[in-house]
């Protein structure tokens, strides 16, 4: 019975996107001039001098968004803290999750991981300039000290690194915005030279936002992950 | 061969889209192990997420970067495909690992209390 | 164009049975594989469709860090399974254990 | 931003980060009741622009008299809801650094979304206001408190999916993210589609809203979250919710229409969830079922969509806040001097804790709309507006819904001082804290019940500027700060 609503409601929801998706044709340019999209895609490279628009978009013209998404992400790794927080009891035999790996993947983790942080640090550097940027680069980073922590059943990344960083990242950000509305009037504005497209040292604060990004992402993820791999289960 | 590519990849790409978002949803409607139910979840994001990018490509585009290679394409006449789906994606996805993640720690949480993870099984509130 | 659009329609095909196949499942460690091809997947899309950044982004959160968030959880929730009642969806650590 | 900081400072002191939250928040009340009056006093609303592109390419935050008024009612509830929880004896239980910094990310989240010019921008802080609420909810270390969480977690990411849609499906049509340019751009939008998107954002944001039938999450969440976070969830996340929708109907879409499913909706949501007050007995369910009953009292006046309707529906919005605070506030120690929870174990707990429940009394008698508490005026203008309209049949549904109001709370108030008390063991004290917030809630009720032009002021003002759509596109459109 159940199954059957579900199935009609399904059926419903699908018809009515079909059905708005059929106003909107695929591979269409949908740029007209007036929107924003074009207003970006025209003054991006000269105003801004940032050869990535995505960039330019995500840092500087919508940067208040990501300052959401980053206390969405501060505020995930907190909440789930919190919500995993337990009180430790006594007489409690507790047992890691992890087993110790093998020698040959800790020592293969051991040569990977400089490289994988290299690798971050690269794509957040060259957010403005190519593909990628904070989020990326520090998804790829937390990627690696994952991979540290399951090779390693030892392997602690400190905490209170990883909130000063965090906290230092979301500061610098924050700090940024601020001296931007004090410079040029309006939070997170553009106060530095602008350079020129495709340096590496071009588009004003973006690069300088985007490494505090990448840094306080990195911080967050791994935290996320530390947290949720040091759960321990009560044998 | 007068097979018109736009419209197969048209399809390929909303078919998916919204065959992502259905099975996500019937996922969510009708699985009863908390597990599933996320990953109904984060199926529909994918689905969404596949929508945002399919509405801003446009055919015969080349990326929104200003690199050597891009400008060359745009001397070639090649439009560039809309940044700002792109940029609201990149949003989305973030805020939705983060969703997830705190998900699925309330799953741990509820498996503590419970020593199950199905939905029939638990029945101290009422659903 | 016309090695995109095949190559899109190929994939589609995958995803779609790779979605079904994540629901579907009952063993939840496998599904879970199965939501990792999916964004393996998508993140080629994305790269298709003139989108890289969102493509690194999908596979640096969407294949390592969601699939690794939800191994955590299936293992952290499946310990003790014989205690648990009636499991119609056997949780996957009985493979890795 | 201020947030980033109290994981720092925490390093320094442990009492700091309790001190810090409720400093910021005090400021920011003091700061947007200034810029209320001034905004007021000139006409002219504050467009803060960010990264100095003017609307509509970059973000903008509007802080016109009615989002202001708003603003400066949630700031001033966040600053007592800190009084209240500052050295609340539950929290002090768990890490209550993390607490203060979730309650911290709740307020911001939710002035967000009233403030902010741009759709994705208010998507980015309801998932803000969203995560910081289910963590709260699950804060407690009992499985029912998670099972709440869990619940709410799932209807509220379903909500936000269709919110995402509906954003991606409008982006298509009107190739703008800015409020106040797809407000002018939404005649070019065809019909169908229109509706299609105005469904997904009403389902969306009614879940948030407690609309029927999407609030299965809020007895739950109410009923198993700390005692402060009801509170907020009352004055802020519902405010957020409610301010939202009232926004997409109001600025974004002029479907035909719209004002009449508002009124519908309203009046099914709000009679439900009186009747399942009235079978509750759980005080905290009651109440969380009374709270979802009011917000659909508010969407029906909403719905009138005259100027006097929308004034009683912003001050039933301040009412409900002040009220529902002191309700929950005061109903929070009664829950947690009675083991069970139900209402019938709280027989005479009006002797062990006669200020508490004096409180409750007072509040209890504000909501139902007796003068001379601020309840009476709110619930008088609304339905002189719906005479005014004619809808008489509306008028009759509010009657009966009061009386049925008036039957639960009666009753809870009944147990309270005519009950035989149990014993005479008082299990938790309010703390001074506690009772200096409710003491500023009872003066802020009687003195508004007594004198009401106090404020209607700002409501009136609030009010015009709700409905002045053109004046909100010019505002926003014009504000050239390059």
């Amino acid at each position: 019975m159940k199954k059957l609503f579900v199935i009609f409601l399904l059926a419903v929801v699908g018809y009515s996107l079909v059905n708005a998706l059929m106003d909107v044709p695929f591979g269409e340019n949908r740029i007209e001039p007036g929107t924003v999209s074009a207003f970006y895609l025209e003054k991006t490279p000269t105003q801004l001098s940032v050869a990535n628009v995505i960039t330019a978009i995500v840092v500087n013209y919508r940067g208040f968004d990501t300052l959401g998404e980053v206390s969405v992400l501060f505020l995930a790794s907190l909440g789930l803290g919190s919500i995993l927080y337990r009180k430790h009891k006594e007489g409690e035999e507790e047992v890691a999750i992890l087993k110790p790996s093998s020698q040959l993947v800790q020592a293969g983790s051991k040569l990977i991981f400089p490289a994988i942080l290299v690798l971050g640090a690269y794509v957040f550097i060259h957010g403005h300039l190519t593909p990628g940027g904070g989020f990326q680069g520090g998804a790829i980073i937390a990627t690696g000290f994952l991979l540290m922590m399951m090779a390693y059943k030892d392997y602690k990344v400190s905490h209170n690194i990883l909130m000063w960083v965090e906290s230092l990242a979301g500061i610098a950000f924050a700090g940024i915005g601020i001296v931007g509305l004090v410079v040029s009037h309006s939070f997170l504005e553009n106060f530095l030279a602008i350079g020129n497209l495709n340096d590496l040292f071009s588009g004003g604060i973006i690069p300088i936002i985007y490494v505090a990004v990448g840094f306080k992402v990195a911080a967050e993820l791994t935290g996320v992950l530390d947290t949720l791999l040091n759960i321990k289960d009560k044998h | 061969m007068d097979i018109d590519y736009n419209q197969l990849m048209s399809i390929g790409v909303y078919g998916s889209a919204i065959g992502l978002i259905l099975i996500g949803l019937y996922a969510v409607l009708i699985k009863k192990h908390l597990t599933k139910i996320v990953i109904g979840l984060s199926i529909i994001d994918a689905g969404i997420h596949l929508l945002f990018i399919a509405i801003g490509y446009i055919k015969d585009g080349t990326a929104p970067i200003f690199s050597p290679g891009g400008l060359k394409a745009l001397e070639n006449g090649q439009p560039m495909v809309d940044p700002v789906p792109q940029a609201l994606v990149l949003t989305a996805i973030v805020i939705g690992f983060a969703v997830t993640a705190v998900a699925l720690s309330l799953v741990i949480r509820l498996y503590r209390h419970h020593q199950t993870a199905r939905i029939d099984q638990i029945k101290s509130l009422k659903w | 164009m016309m090695f995109e659009a095949i190559v899109i329609i190929v994939l589609a095909i995958i995803l779609l049975a790779a979605a079904v196949y994540a629901v579907m499942q009952k063993d939840l460690l496998y599904a879970v594989i199965a939501t990792g091809v999916i964004s393996l997947i998508l993140s080629v899309f994305f790269f298709i469709m003139q989108a890289p950044d969102v493509a690194l982004t999908e596979a640096a959160i969407g294949i390592a860090l969601t699939t690794i968030v939800f191994i955590i959880t299936i293992r952290n929730t499946s310990r003790r399974e014989d205690e648990v009642l009636v499991e119609k969806e056997p949780d996957g650590t009985e493979k890795e254990n | 931003m201020a947030a980033f900081l109290i994981p720092l400072l925490a390093k320094i002191s442990k009492e700091l980060v309790r001190i810090v939250p409720g400093l910021v928040i005090g400021y920011l009340s003091v700061v947007s009741v200034i810029l209320m009056t001034q905004v007021i006093n000139t006409g002219q609303p504050i467009i803060e622009v960010i990264g100095g592109w003017s609307p509509p390419f970059g973000i903008n935050l509007v802080f016109s008299a009615f989002t202001g008024f708003l603003v400066s009612l949630m700031t001033f509830m966040a600053f007592l809801i800190w009084i209240y929880s500052y050295r609340f004896k539950k929290i002090d239980d768990a890490p209550a650094q993390k607490y203060f910094i979730l309650f911290m990310m709740l307020v911001t989240g939710s002035i967000g979304i009233v403030l902010t010019g741009d759709i994705f921008n208010l998507f980015v802080f309801m998932e803000i206001t969203a995560i910081a609420a289910y963590s709260l909810t699950a804060f407690y270390r009992d499985r029912d408190g998670a099972e709440a969480g869990f619940k709410y977690l799932l209807i509220g990411s379903f909500a936000s999916a269709l919110m995402l849609l509906a954003i991606v499906l409008l982006y298509t049509q009107v190739g703008t993210l800015n409020m106040a340019e797809i407000a002018q751009r939404m005649h070019t939008v065809p019909q169908g589609m229109k509706i299609t998107i105005f469904t997904l954002f009403m389902v969306g944001l009614g879940i948030e809203a407690e609309m029927f039938p999407l609030n299965g999450w809020a007895p739950d969440a109410y009923s198993q979250s700390p005692g402060p976070v009801g509170v907020a969830f009352a004055a802020l996340v519902v405010k957020a919710g409610v301010y939202s929708l009232i926004r997409v109907i109001f600025t974004l879409f002029d479907i035909h229409g719209a004002y009449e499913f508002l009124i519908i909706m309203g009046a099914i949501t709000m009679v439900i969830a009186e009747i399942s007050a009235l079978k509750q007995t759980n005080l905290k369910r009651m109440l969380a079922y009374s709270s979802i009953g009011q917000m659909g009292f508010v969407l029906i006046a909403f719905g009138i969509n005259t100027n006097a309707a929308v004034f009683g529906a912003i001050f039933l919005m301040f009412n409900h806040a002040v009220i529902k605070g002191l309700l929950f506030m005061s109903g929070s120690y009664l829950v947690y001097n009675t083991p069970s929870k139900e209402i019938k174990d709280m027989a005479g707990i009006g002797k062990k804790l006669p200020l508490v429940s004096l409180f409750f009394a007072l509040g209890a008698l504000a909501i139902v709309g007796l003068p001379p508490f601020s309840g009476f005026w709110s619930k008088l203008y609304i339905l002189m507006a719906a005479a005014d309209s004619s809808f008489y049949y509306l008028m009759g549904t509010i009657l009966i819904v009061s009386i049925i109001e008036i039957v639960y709370y009666f009753r809870v108030m009944g147990r309270l001082y005519f009950g035989k008390p149990q014993n005479d063991v008082i299990l938790q004290k309010p703390t001074f804290g506690g009772i200096v917030a409710m003491s500023v809630l009872a003066v802020v009720i009687i003195t508004i019940g007594i004198h009401p032009d106090f404020i209607s002021g700002f409501i009136q003002s609030a009010a015009d500027t709700l409905l002045d759509k053109a004046g909100y596109i010019n505002n926003v459109l014009q504000s050239t700060n390059l």
